[in-house]
């Protein structure tokens, strides 16, 4: 289990990564946390011609309080942002999503913009911010654009990424009033790959029914899946106990989940079911206590 | 610059400085076990799950299997013979040794790695605060009782005796440096 | 590991029959197949390769011998993909009957998966072959789309093609 | 003799080392010159060798040699027989052993077809991509009863079929005893593989050194002994040119006892080919295939009982998956066999076992080797029997466990090591009886259950007894010495894996010798020091080798007092050990460091008595006629959450009984180890074959080891119930732990879901929990 030869580049600059990375076309792969790439490397499963290594780029690492939303460099490693105040005041989702993420020693070292680049369907992180309607900052040589996180995966580890392009930022927008949160999670232990996942944001009016709700999943489809059945039979109605547990059994319709040897796709539907009831509830219950 | 052959990697190894060249595709782990001659660091899985080869990379725990030794250049590593300062066992490996916190003791240098800078920063950890700090690590021999006592014990006496500070070491300032640059 | 499915593509039986069985349309929509050849009437060979997200795209070498062929209404391939990452083999039976105007294709493929895709992948391979069976079918209606246009300008079809 | 250090919980003297990264593993050995050596490996489960082209990688810069089978001439040859069958009337036994590199047929995925030597292990694996494999499928072999149908593809075509043994043993008559049945409980049992997964893989390293004509082998082996004697005989060398050391080994578990793996073979004959060190490490990837594993078998059993539980018989047939070679004989399922009868008096028995060749990795013993299975059988019979009649768990165990005055008690069957299954001693109902109180077995089932499903919580208990069969010969020695610095220097031929056994030995000597402890050196597993042994297994090494130290301690004891008596000129009664020294009764001042008397016993001038033996040194080995009983009772408190399927264990209370206990801290941390490897194999661990014979799961991320959110603290009880076959009366504990956890578990489970499901397999997941619940369980 040792990786094959690899051309190694550390670049001084994000450009200077840039052009490494348009120079070396699809042979390169950006070197980030390298918590996935480097045990498929070792497994010599992922044989890369070239690494373009961005530990380097400080430019890239640093967690910004905005007005309208939090920014996160792509480099920021996962401990980081678990362990920022910033993050707890400002995307508390965030925050609440990180122990789930593999182990303390790989959080040291994996990054926010690694772990959204490698979309991996069980991740936590891509969940997370299609649930907080995150943008991502994406950069190459010809310049930048900002994308929606719900149409930055694209399916099976597949992103919006064109060849040559980085995410270099992450922006998670502040939470509405009365919104209440929380993150669900079944692995058959803790830090393995998730056997389903289900983030969700819950707003309610000043009457207390659900204005609006964002629920996405994890390790059901290709990659982050959003739940629209689930949010419509949300919209409007008082969050009793009946209405989130039939939101939750609605996320059925929103979800192809694939069998493995760990859950079979209807073990993953269950609970998918149940994770989400569970989530929806604490999410409200979290309203009803801030505002008391 | 492309390396492919002969990339030079400096680092600080335990405080002592080390320069090698080296294929840019050697694993760290490798690299402290087989060019340093370190053999205290052991390789358990190579994908990054057992946690037996964790060192310190500038004061933060790290699968040393799942970093290449080019990417530690310019950095601090530190790995299990660096612990007992001047024979003195570091408090955390003489807590292993009195509630027998180890069996074979592979596994053991990356428990007492993961350990040294979660005590420093939870001085006072709930055992299932200790549980979950230890997750990354895998044990076959003890099941786990007498290492999450070991903890305990260890911070206890750290508690007491107040030396989460005075273990600090110069590599643990820039890695705490590191984080804080995240969080400003 | 099952693999099944039907796909009603517009145009007869002995259209699509001639279609699925055309090399160059088999190199054109198999999802990474970089050449295939008929070496024999009953007998293609050709190199893959698949990759997903990290994993480097693998060459694979592959051979399909057809069988029990009955035209235009079944054939079996006996598939054998070797490759670096371990190997692919199995039989795919593929029937096709007549639905109107369309022709309905149904396939059950039985394939066994070997080497380090199978020991370490095992959590992506039903994924995997979900994906590339509706990436198949889908370039697979795309061409029957094109040629039934190419071959008759005037009349567009009005099924594009559609999964159940 | 006082014993002040028996019984005393003794820090490892080993630590130090094992915590400041200086002890030496396998994988440490640096030499120079040395070479690394990969394995190209089997894809495939079963298919033709119709060639292996090693062209491209024998090119490939860095490339020292490449060989595969064809290369090896006389040197390729199957593997030994180890263990041979035991004399059981009617027994059949084919025996097919493992070959160094696989020639014309691939038997298992992972199976090696070709040898690479390079420069580094990098390099070795990349010629391993050179390497071109042709192999005609064909279809494998995995179910263990479409294997035994007629016309089932074959294993080894030579053998008539996939049988690899048949054995049947019995007592009284089990048909009888059924008529005279109350109620007749009979079910399917089956229980899966797993992997012993010690976290340090295996390694071979090997240095031929031309001038002395010695080679020297370090290997991750618990039996460096005969592994010596074994590879002495393959080069054509005399057992003194070969010596192999095990040094620190990063957990055994019974895999690291196979003989001979293809690499302690091929590496030690490579590196005398090549006249440079080789070191071959396996790597996670390769251990899932390379190393022998456990425990498939499915039994169909049943238990004949009397309207008050009284146990009349019980019938067995049951299935042992052997994997692709047998060279470990019948030692699991003769385990299976044995263990299954436990604590209990069973008049009436019947069981019998086939084992069957399949497509999958050798099995040899992995940490309980088939008393596991046993003990399931029996202990879910047991609660199927109590629910049937109405009883409670723990009552129908006391009416049918063994009576105090019952030992030494004959099964009328053979064990492992040939001998008659006799248990030595015992007393169960004690045992239970702590366990019972605990656990707060009443308090529970009256009180807190009741009062937790009220509030829809669906916790449960389990509790079962076992017996583990230990300690068996045939033999183990000790050379004991005393050196002129005072130290003490204790060698024995056992390897270690972390037992402790640098201290329980040095414990030992130290109560004969009046010393402190860590005065005592232990050397173990390196050939060179002590050349007579068979190896660390079957939870022996304290009890066979124990008592060898401890025999030999006494033979240097009564050398001190007979010398210390003529230089002191005192009776010999008059004198005492103590610190380090004799003195004399009275008059303590008059005393002698063992260290001058050591001096005094090897002059360099000047006659000594004939007879006289130089030195205060003894050599004593130890062999028990037969094997042990240790016994105990687990009892665990689970819950359930049936809308996830997630179980999580609240409480696990262990009783155990392993007669003298040397060193208490070292047996509790055996036991809460192996419980923790039980709990693994209960809900956590299992390889996944499919059809094909391919491994599913052939690494860390996706077979679980158990972490330390999963294995609860074990509250631990000792009864004591001295072994009369052995002079320190001690028993075996190191695969107590293992035993019973998937037992109790089971029971545990299955009370919680308040007897909605039967559990009859193991291991558990949630997703197999979510399938037997059904529509029982909807969220």
């Amino acid at each position: 289990m040792k990786p094959p030869v690899f051309d190694y580049f550390r670049p001084a600059s994000v450009d200077e990564a840039l052009a490494l990375l348009a120079e070396h076309g699809a042979d390169a792969k950006a070197l980030a946390g390298g918590q996935s790439l480097v045990p498929a490397m070792n497994f010599r499963l992922a044989q890369p011609a070239a690494l373009v290594d961005l530990n380097g780029l400080d430019e890239l690492a640093g967690i910004g309080d905005g007005p309208a939303a939090l920014r996160l460099g792509a480099m920021t490693r996962h401990c980081a942002v678990e362990r920022s105040a910033v993050v707890a005041k400002r995307a508390p989702l965030l925050t609440e999503t990180m122990p789930y993420v593999a182990h303390p020693q790989i959080r040291n070292r994996g990054t926010v913009g690694g772990s959204l680049a490698h979309a991996d369907p069980a991740a936590e992180l891509p969940a997370v911010m299609v649930a907080s309607s995150a943008r991502f900052l994406l950069r190459s040589r010809s310049g930048e654009r900002w994308i929606d996180a719900e149409r930055f995966f694209t399916g099976l580890f597949a992103t919006a990424l064109e060849p040559g392009e980085l995410v270099t930022a992450v922006e998670v927008p502040t939470l509405a009033p009365r919104t209440g949160w929380a993150f669900e999670e079944m692995s058959r232990r803790h830090g393995d790959y998730a056997l389903v996942g289900v983030a969700c944001l819950v707003t309610l009016d000043a009457a207390g029914r659900c204005a609006a709700a964002r629920i996405a999943l994890l390790s059901v489809g290709e990659g982050p899946v959003l739940a629209p059945s689930a949010t419509a039979a949300l919209a409007g109605v008082q969050p009793t106990a009946d209405a989130l547990r039939a939101a939750a059994e609605a996320v059925n319709a929103d979800i192809d989940p694939p069998s493995d040897i760990h859950a079979s796709a209807a073990f993953r539907r269950r609970l998918a079911t149940v994770l989400t009831r569970r989530a929806l509830t604490r999410a409200v219950e979290r309203i009803a206590t801030s505002a008391s | 610059m492309s390396v492919q052959a002969g990339h030079v990697v400096s680092l600080t190894v335990n405080g002592s400085p080390a320069t090698r060249t080296v294929e840019p595709r050697l694993l760290l782990s490798d690299f402290l076990r087989h060019e340093l001659g370190l053999t205290g660091t052991h390789v358990g899985c190579e994908h990054g799950v057992c946690g037996a080869c964790t060192v310190l990379l500038d004061g933060e725990a790290v699968r040393s299997c799942l970093l290449f030794a080019v990417q530690a250049d310019g950095h601090a590593v530190e790995t299990v013979e660096g612990l007992a300062a001047g024979g003195e066992l570091h408090p955390i490996q003489a807590a292993f040794h009195e509630t027998h916190a180890l069996q074979c003791g592979f596994c053991t240098p990356g428990f007492l790695m993961t350990l040294v800078p979660y005590l420093r920063e939870h001085p006072t950890p709930t055992e299932q605060e200790i549980r979950e700090a230890l997750s990354g690590n895998l044990c076959r021999c003890t099941g786990y009782k007498n290492i999450v006592d070991a903890v305990a014990l260890a911070a206890r006496r750290g508690a007491a005796a107040g030396r989460q500070g005075a273990e600090a070491a110069p590599a643990r300032r820039a890695g705490s440096g590191a984080a804080r640059r995240g969080a400003a | 590991m099952i693999v099944q499915g039907e796909y009603t593509f517009p145009g007869t039986r002995e259209a699509i029959w001639e279609l699925l069985l055309d090399p160059a349309v088999i190199a054109r929509t198999m999802p990474g197949t970089e050449e295939m050849v008929r070496v024999a009437p009953d007998r293609y060979e050709g190199r893959m390769r698949v990759g997903v997200g990290a994993i480097t795209a693998a060459e694979f070498t592959v051979s399909v011998q057809l069988a029990d062929v009955v035209p235009p209404e079944r054939y079996t391939m006996q598939i054998d993909g070797r490759g670096r990452f371990g190997f692919t083999r199995g039989t795919a039976q593929v029937r096709l009957a007549a639905d109107g105007a369309g022709t309905v294709m149904r396939f059950e493929a039985d394939l066994q998966v070997g080497g380090k895709i199978a020991a370490v992948g095992q959590r992506l391979l039903d994924s995997v072959s979900k994906l590339m069976t509706r990436q198949g079918l889908e370039s697979l209606s795309k061409e029957v789309n094109r040629r039934l246009a190419s071959a008759d300008p005037g009349s567009r079809s009005p099924n594009p093609g559609s999964l159940p | 003799m006082s014993a002040r250090w028996l019984g005393e919980r003794v820090p490892r003297l080993e630590d130090t080392k094992l915590l400041t990264g200086r002890a030496l593993f396998t994988d440490d050995v640096d030499l120079p010159g040395m070479l690394h050596a990969a394995f190209l490996r089997s894809d495939d489960a079963h298919g033709v060798l119709r060639s292996v082209d090693v062209e491209a990688a024998r090119r490939r810069p860095g490339v020292v040699a490449v060989w595969t089978a064809a290369d090896l001439g006389e040197y390729w040859k199957p593997g030994p027989a180890l263990v041979p069958p035991p004399p059981i009337a009617g027994l059949v036994f084919n025996s097919a052993t493992q070959v160094p590199l696989a020639r014309e047929k691939v038997r298992h995925v992972g199976e090696p077809l070709a040898l690479v030597v390079a420069v580094s292990r990098y390099v070795a694996e990349d010629a391993l991509d050179d390497i071109v494999v042709d192999v005609e499928p064909l279809l494998a072999v995995t179910d263990l009863e479409a294997a035994l149908a007629p016309g089932a593809p074959r294993v080894h075509e030579a053998l008539g079929g996939n049988v690899a043994a048949r054995a049947r043993q019995s007592k009284g008559d089990y048909a009888a005893a059924r008529g005279r049945a109350h109620k007749v409980i009979a079910r399917r049992f089956r229980y899966d593989r797993g992997a012993a997964a010690a976290i340090e893989n295996r390694g071979v390293v090997a240095a031929w050194d031309a001038k002395t004509e010695e080679l020297t082998v370090w290997d991750t082996t618990q039996a460096p002994i005969p592994i010596r004697n074994g590879l002495a005989a393959m080069l054509g060398l005399g057992e003194s040119q070969v010596r192999v050391v095990a040094p620190f080994i990063g957990g055994g578990f019974g895999p690291k006892i196979m003989m001979f793996y293809p690499e302690e073979v091929l590496i030690p004959w490579a590196a005398m080919r090549l006249g440079r060190p080789v070191k071959w490490i396996e790597d996670r990837q390769e251990n899932f295939y390379a190393t022998t594993q456990e425990r498939l078998q499915i039994h169909d059993a049943e238990l004949a009982v009397a309207k008050d539980g009284t146990i009349l018989g019980v019938k067995d047939r049951f299935l042992f998956d052997t994997g692709a070679y047998d060279p470990y004989g019948l030692t699991i399922p003769i385990n299976s066999q044995c263990t299954l009868l436990g604590p209990y008096a069973v008049p009436n028995y019947d069981s019998e076992f086939t084992a069957v060749f399949t497509n999958r990795p050798i099995v040899t013993p992995v940490r309980g080797a088939g008393r596991q299975h046993g003990v399931f059988v029996m202990e879910r019979l047991l609660d199927l029997a109590a629910k049937e009649l109405g009883m409670d768990r723990v009552e129908i165990r006391r009416r049918n466990f063994l009576p105090p005055d019952a030992f030494p008690h004959d099964h009328q069957i053979l064990f492992q090591d040939f001998a008659p299954l006799t248990y030595d001693s015992g007393d169960y109902g004690p045992a239970m009886d702590r366990a019972v109180d605990a656990i707060g077995y009443e308090r529970f089932l009256r009180e807190e259950q009741p009062a937790l499903r009220r509030a829809g919580r669906h916790v449960g208990l389990g509790i079962v007894s076992y017996i583990e069969g230990t300690g068996i010969g045939p033999y183990e020695g000790a050379r004991v010495t005393i050196e002129p610095s005072g130290s003490v220097r204790v060698a024995t031929g056992v390897g270690t894996q972390g037992q402790g056994h640098f201290t329980t030995f040095a414990q030992l000597v130290s109560d004969v010798l009046g010393m402190d402890p860590s005065k005592v050196q232990v050397i173990t597993g390196d050939t060179r020091e002590f050349g007579w042994g068979t190896g660390t297994f079957a939870s022996r090494g304290a009890v066979v080798a124990g008592n060898a130290v401890h025999e030999a301690a006494i033979r240097v004891r009564k050398k001190v007092l007979k010398l210390a008596s003529e230089v002191l000129g005192v009776d010999a009664g008059e004198l005492f050990l103590e610190c380090g020294s004799v003195h004399v009764k009275g008059a303590p001042e008059r005393s002698l460091r063992l260290g001058d008397l050591a001096r005094k016993a090897n002059p360099l001038r000047g006659g000594v008595a004939p007879g006289t033996e130089p030195g205060l040194e003894a050599t004593a080995y130890f062999g028990p006629e037969r094997g042990n009983a240790a016994n105990g009772v687990h009892a665990m408190i689970v819950e359930v959450d049936p809308e996830t399927c997630e179980v999580r264990i609240r409480r696990y209370v262990v009783v155990h009984d392993c007669g003298t206990v040397i060193n208490p801290t070292v047996v509790e941390g055996q036991v809460q180890g192996g419980v923790a490897m039980g709990i693994g194999n209960a809900f956590y661990e299992q390889l996944v074959w499919d059809e094909n014979g391919q491994l599913m799961n052939a690494s860390f991320m996706d077979y679980l080891l158990p972490t330390a959110l999963d294995v609860p603290a074990v509250e631990m009880r000792h009864t004591v119930t001295p072994s009369p076959l052995n002079p320190l009366g001690a028993k075996g504990v190191g695969e107590a732990g293992a035993i019973p956890a998937a037992a109790a578990f089971a029971q545990a489970v299955e009370d919680a879901l308040e007897g909605e499901i039967e559990v009859l397999e193991i291991p558990l997941s949630p997703n197999r929990l979510f399938d037997l619940l059904g529509s029982r369980s909807r969220p």
